[in-house]
């Protein structure tokens, strides 16, 4: 991809340009659709119907609307509030996820970075988003937002290592950094894939990955940053228009790279389940979005499902159960290849 | 800065804030003090160490507007917007009450027609409890299943007098209309309907572990306490008093029907706690249902309207007569002067008894668990306010 | 130690459970309608706006004292022997001018309490229940058949004959030698506002 | 017990304190006692093992009018299953009533409600505030000459 760029413009901005924008071709797309699907989704399992009016079919325009509601919607600052801060947070926060995109790998032929430190780059990037979420909290100067915000950080990092080992469990088997080496591991039949190696231990790697990224993304159930009927809207409560539409795009963007990550390390990335059919840049990019899609969904279907943990529960999951199962997975993978 | 810390803040109560301290105003606008209701709490952190309850948001003044009715029947509307969750057992309470100064006795149909009517009504209250509970915990779904078959309560209502909230459907010496034909299937139909869903809400709610983990151990009220603060109805019971109106001290047709009053147990954690508050209503909910089907299937015929008064003009007197309202003891002191308006009507409410535990039970525990208990209370603030 | 693992077993599996219902649910057709355009049919009792039928009047205020909000807000004027208001459908023979009947829905609390001691069945509760307006008092529901000017002309001749009987009776009296004030007025009749409320 | 022997109990241990036993010719029996003495009344009605009045169903403030305030206690016993109805007089021009509070707990908020509605102080109170009413509006609604004020905080009152 790179190389073809370089053919044509034989420019460096024009192609770090060109790569680097072309994840926000896909994010502003998938945001407005995946805000629908969560409103169906979630509308479908509770016996209801959700927005049917606006567009026609079942409301297909309705976030379309409700996007250009929110540009028109008057930004308010509170006057107790740290202006500065309050308005850079937002974008903090965004540009934290959106980073996470430059090494994700949408197919054989298109990674923005093909560095090979990507993993240790997402993990590491994804963190900034906890220096905006604490801006946000404190600069509102409202005490649900500190709240909030104390919780945000307290639960993003301490689920932070849970995370980070059981992706340790994956580098070990692939015994490499670099998200791309990682896909081309996992290529051919769909039992090459990760996560059917080493059974049970990446399995259980897999399930502790995606438990504590729901806990990264602020997903219910480990909502509690944002908790609705605790504290009104966690660190988003004094924000409106705009700054709260780039905080959700934020969640739902974060929501798909982890789900990338987790398709790209576990589940082959942009490798087809069967082997050479249906292969090939395109068809990866196709299998590679449908997975992560795919874990879009059951993180939807769980946020409709379950209640929420309290403070010290959440504590008590990452430290007690998913970070002692993790080293127990560590250890289980290592002394398979060592034997 | 040093101005505060001349100025220690006190709390509306005039307790001196420590200096870690800090008072977080939980409502009157807030998603889940259900309604108006201003929790003033004293934080340390996560941890709540007093909570200050300021109520009246909601004040309407019903007693003085009940003085100044040209009649008893008018109040009725009123009291129907006491607990706009339940108002067909607000009504109940009222009209038993009046008929009791009045010394009248109505025929037999009403009284199963008000029986089948309250207990549909309970039910209907109860799912807004229970899925408004959930709603608090952050299960959005069970919510919304318990209103769907709310609906087909409140069609139930709305095909028997006209309204789906606020009835006006007792009156004093009778019900408004009869039963309309066709009431009975449907109402059985309803019962057989509703009993599997209840495993449902089992299965996504109760019985889910991390509600559980939310809700067990967490806000205990020691059957003592419960009964010094007065509380009634199945925050009582969830704490293990085994004691009922409808049965202890019976009214209209109750002692006809065979049913069991729900006590909490501490299956899941102690007795008292906010999960047995919870499962006491939902556990109420199959037997309110089996009262129901014993009473479509006992209805006598008659008439309905033939003991209504055509003026209501009781001797000079009082009476506090208390029933089971969905949320607990319902009473209503009324003082009449001989003249046809009441002198003096108190509603005595079970909400405002079982909310003013709240400070009791919530010392210590964390702010997430502050919400789980307010909700556990089940406190409709139209009653608690009136 | 062994509390930890049934824990997370359990916790798992109710997790599981929640997840089979929500998923099973996503197949069930909804149970809401899409409202404007589908409407559920009202049962036979169901209580809405109010409507007075003015033919059946005879302007007996009973749903007036019924009403628990005082919305409904009747002002009546006594016939003279000489004028013929008709009867109603029930053959109530009408005995009043009814120069007022304005109920004021925005306060109605629809408790239906007006529509039982209602003698000739007027006053009802109806079906429509799509009422909102943008002007408050848009919701003051004039039912005065009446125009001003015919009011006006009832009130005038109802004066003049007031005035006659008051001095008739004036003569009366002074014939028997006894001074006696002349009638009062009836309350309520002067007020300029009555049915000139814009529906 | 019946309301009878209860009040019979009371009358022979406080015998100044009781100042009507009526329970025949009413619907609802009932004890009037005097007020300086309610409290041990109270207690006793508490404590006392045939007695075990442990729950405090309702506490109603009344103005009889013509310069009479009262005050009546629904009480009863979760353990003998009896009631008594207890009525305490008192004159409009110094309404005041030992608390209850600390031998029912429950009367904590209906008296500050009977003090804020119908201005009955109850000497002894642990948080003598308004309950309903905004904490600093004057008067005392329920009374039956109570006036509504034309403002409150500039916002007009009488709709």
């Amino acid at each position: 991809m790179e190389q073809f760029l370089r053919n044509i413009f034989d420019n460096d901005f024009f192609v770090y340009g060109i790569i680097g924008i072309i994840p926000l071709v896909w994010i502003i797309p998938y945001a407005l659709f995946v805000i629908y699907l969560e409103r169906k989704v979630s509308a479908h399992m509770q016996d209801r119907l959700g927005p049917m009016r606006t567009g026609g079919w079942h409301g297909w325009s309705q976030t379309i609307a409700d996007m250009l509601k929110l540009l028109q919607k008057e930004d308010i600052v509170p006057a107790a509030a740290d202006k500065k801060l309050h308005k850079i947070a937002p974008f903090v926060i965004f540009i934290g996820s959106y980073a996470a995109y430059a090494v994700i790998p949408f197919s054989s032929q298109y990674v923005g970075s093909n560095i090979s430190l990507g993993l240790l780059y997402v993990i590491a990037i994804s963190s900034l988003a906890v220096v905006g979420i604490l801006m946000a909290g404190w600069a509102s100067n409202n005490k649900w937002s500190l709240l909030g915000a104390m919780r945000a950080v307290a639960q993003i990092v301490s689920y932070e290592i849970p995370t980070i080992l059981s992706i340790l469990v994956v580098v070990m088997i692939a015994g490499s950094l670099n998200l791309q080496d990682i896909n081309e591991m996992q290529s051919g039949w769909f039992w090459n894939w990760f996560i059917f190696k080493n059974f049970p231990f990446v399995f259980i790697a897999f399930i502790i990955y995606f438990i504590a990224s729901l806990a990264e993304t602020n997903r219910t159930p480990f909502d509690i940053p944002e908790a609705e009927s605790e504290l009104v809207a966690g660190y988003i409560t004094e924000y409106s228009g705009m700054k709260f539409a780039m905080f959700m795009l934020s969640e739902f963007v974060n929501m798909f790279a982890v789900s990338a990550i987790a398709a790209t390390i576990f589940f082959g990335g942009w490798n087809s389940p069967f082997g050479e059919f249906l292969s090939g840049p395109l068809w990866g990019v196709f299998w590679f979005l449908s997975k992560g899609m795919v874990f879009v969904f059951v993180q939807m279907w769980l946020r409709w499902t379950l209640p929420r943990l309290r403070v010290d529960q959440l504590m008590y999951v990452s430290w007690k159960v998913l970070t002692p199962w993790a080293f127990g997975c560590i250890i289980g993978v290592g002394l398979w290849m060592v034997l | 800065m040093t101005e505060i810390l001349a100025n220690p803040l006190l709390t509306s109560t005039g307790r001196q804030l420590r200096r870690e301290e800090v008072i977080v105003n939980v409502g009157p606008q807030h998603p889940a003090t259900h309604g108006v209701l201003r929790l003033e709490a004293v934080l340390d952190g996560e941890i709540v160490v007093d909570v200050i309850p300021h109520i009246g948001y909601l004040h309407r003044c019903f007693e003085k507007h009940a003085e100044s009715m040209t009649n008893y029947q008018q109040v009725v509307p009123y009291v129907d917007r006491m607990d706009y969750c339940a108002a067909m057992n607000m009504d109940f309470g009222y009209v038993l009450a009046v008929e009791k100064l009045l010394g009248i006795t109505v025929p037999e149909r009403v009284e199963y027609i008000r029986v089948i009517m309250a207990e549909l009504q309970r039910i209907a209250s109860h799912l807004i409890a229970a899925g408004t509970y959930g709603l608090d915990i952050g299960a959005w779904t069970p919510f919304l299943y318990m209103f769907r078959e709310r609906e087909r309560i409140l069609d139930l209502f709305e095909m028997t007098c006209g309204a789906r909230l606020l009835y006006n459907y007792m009156w004093v010496g009778g019900v408004s209309h009869d039963l309309p034909p066709g009431f009975v299937d449907k109402a059985k139909d309803f019962c057989s309907y509703f009993r599997p869903k209840v495993k449902e809400y089992n299965d996504l709610l109760s019985f889910n572990d991390i509600f559980v983990r939310r809700t067990a151990n967490v806000g205990v009220l020691p059957a003592k306490t419960a009964i010094a603060y007065g509380c009634s109805g199945p925050v009582l019971r969830g704490s293990g008093v085994n004691f009922d109106i409808r049965r202890d001290d019976p009214y209209s047709v109750y002692n006809r029907f065979e049913w069991e009053p729900q006590i909490g147990r501490g299956e899941r954690g102690t007795t008292g706690d906010c999960w047995d508050r919870y499962m006491v209503r939902i556990r109420e909910m199959e037997q309110s249902i089996n009262i129901v089907e014993q009473a479509l299937n006992q209805i006598p015929g008659g008439n309905v309207s033939s003991a209504i008064p055509k003026r209501i003009r009781p001797n000079p007197g009082d009476v506090y007569v208390r029933t089971e309202s969905a949320r607990g003891e319902l009473g209503f002191y009324i003082v009449s002067d001989g003249s046809g308006s009441p002198y003096r009507v108190k509603g005595r409410s079970p909400c405002f008894s079982n909310l003013s535990v709240i400070p009791e039970i919530s010392r210590g525990c964390m702010v997430a668990d502050l919400i789980a208990i307010a909700g556990s209370l089940d406190i409709v603030l139209g009653e608690v306010d009136r | 130690m062994k509390k930890y693992f049934t824990d997370i077993a359990k916790a798992v599996w109710t997790v599981l459970i929640g997840m089979k219902i929500t998923l099973g649910h996503l197949f069930v057709p909804a149970v809401t309608i899409q409202y404007p355009d589908v409407k559920l049919k009202l049962p036979e009792r169901a209580r809405n706006r109010l409507f007075v039928n003015m033919d059946d009047c005879i302007g007996c205020l009973q749903c007036e004292m019924a009403c628990p909000v005082n919305c409904i807000t009747i002002e009546t004027m006594k016939s003279l022997p000489t004028d013929d208001l008709g009867t109603t459908s029930t053959g109530m023979k009408k005995k009043l001018w009814v120069t007022r009947f304005d109920i004021d829905i925005a306060k109605c609390c629809y408790c239906g309490l007006c529509v039982y001691p209602c003698p000739t069945e007027c006053i009802k509760m109806t079906e429509v229940y799509e009422f909102s307006e943008f002007e408050r008092n848009n919701l003051l529901y004039n039912y005065v058949t009446l125009t001003q000017p015919e009011i006006d002309v009832i009130k005038t001749k109802i004066a003049s004959s007031e005035k006659e009987q008051a001095t008739k009776k004036a003569a009366e009296a002074q014939a028997k030698q006894t001074p006696a004030p002349p009638a009062p007025p009836r309350p309520g009749k002067d007020d300029k506002k009555g049915g000139a409320q814009k529906t | 017990m019946t309301h009878q022997e209860i009040s019979e109990l009371l009358k022979q241990r406080f015998p100044d304190a009781i100042l009507e036993i009526k329970t025949t010719n009413v619907i609802d029996p009932f004890v009037k006692v005097s007020q300086p003495m309610w409290k041990e009344i109270a207690l006793f009605l508490r404590n006392d093992p045939a007695m075990q009045f442990d729950f405090l169903m309702c506490l109603s403030g009344v103005d009889y009018g013509k310069g009479a305030l009262g005050v009546v206690y629904n009480i009863y016993s979760m353990t003998q299953k009896h009631k008594v109805n207890v009525k305490i007089d008192v004159p409009a021009d110094s309404p005041e009533i030992p608390s209850v509070a600390d031998v029912w707990p429950t009367a904590n908020w209906h008296e500050r409600e009977a003090y804020d509605l119908i201005g009955i102080r109850f000497s002894g109170h642990p948080d003598p505030r308004r309950i309903l009413m905004p904490y600093d509006w004057e008067g005392h609604p329920l009374r039956k000459d109570y006036q509504v004020p034309e403002f409150y905080h500039g916002m007009k009152v009488k709709y």
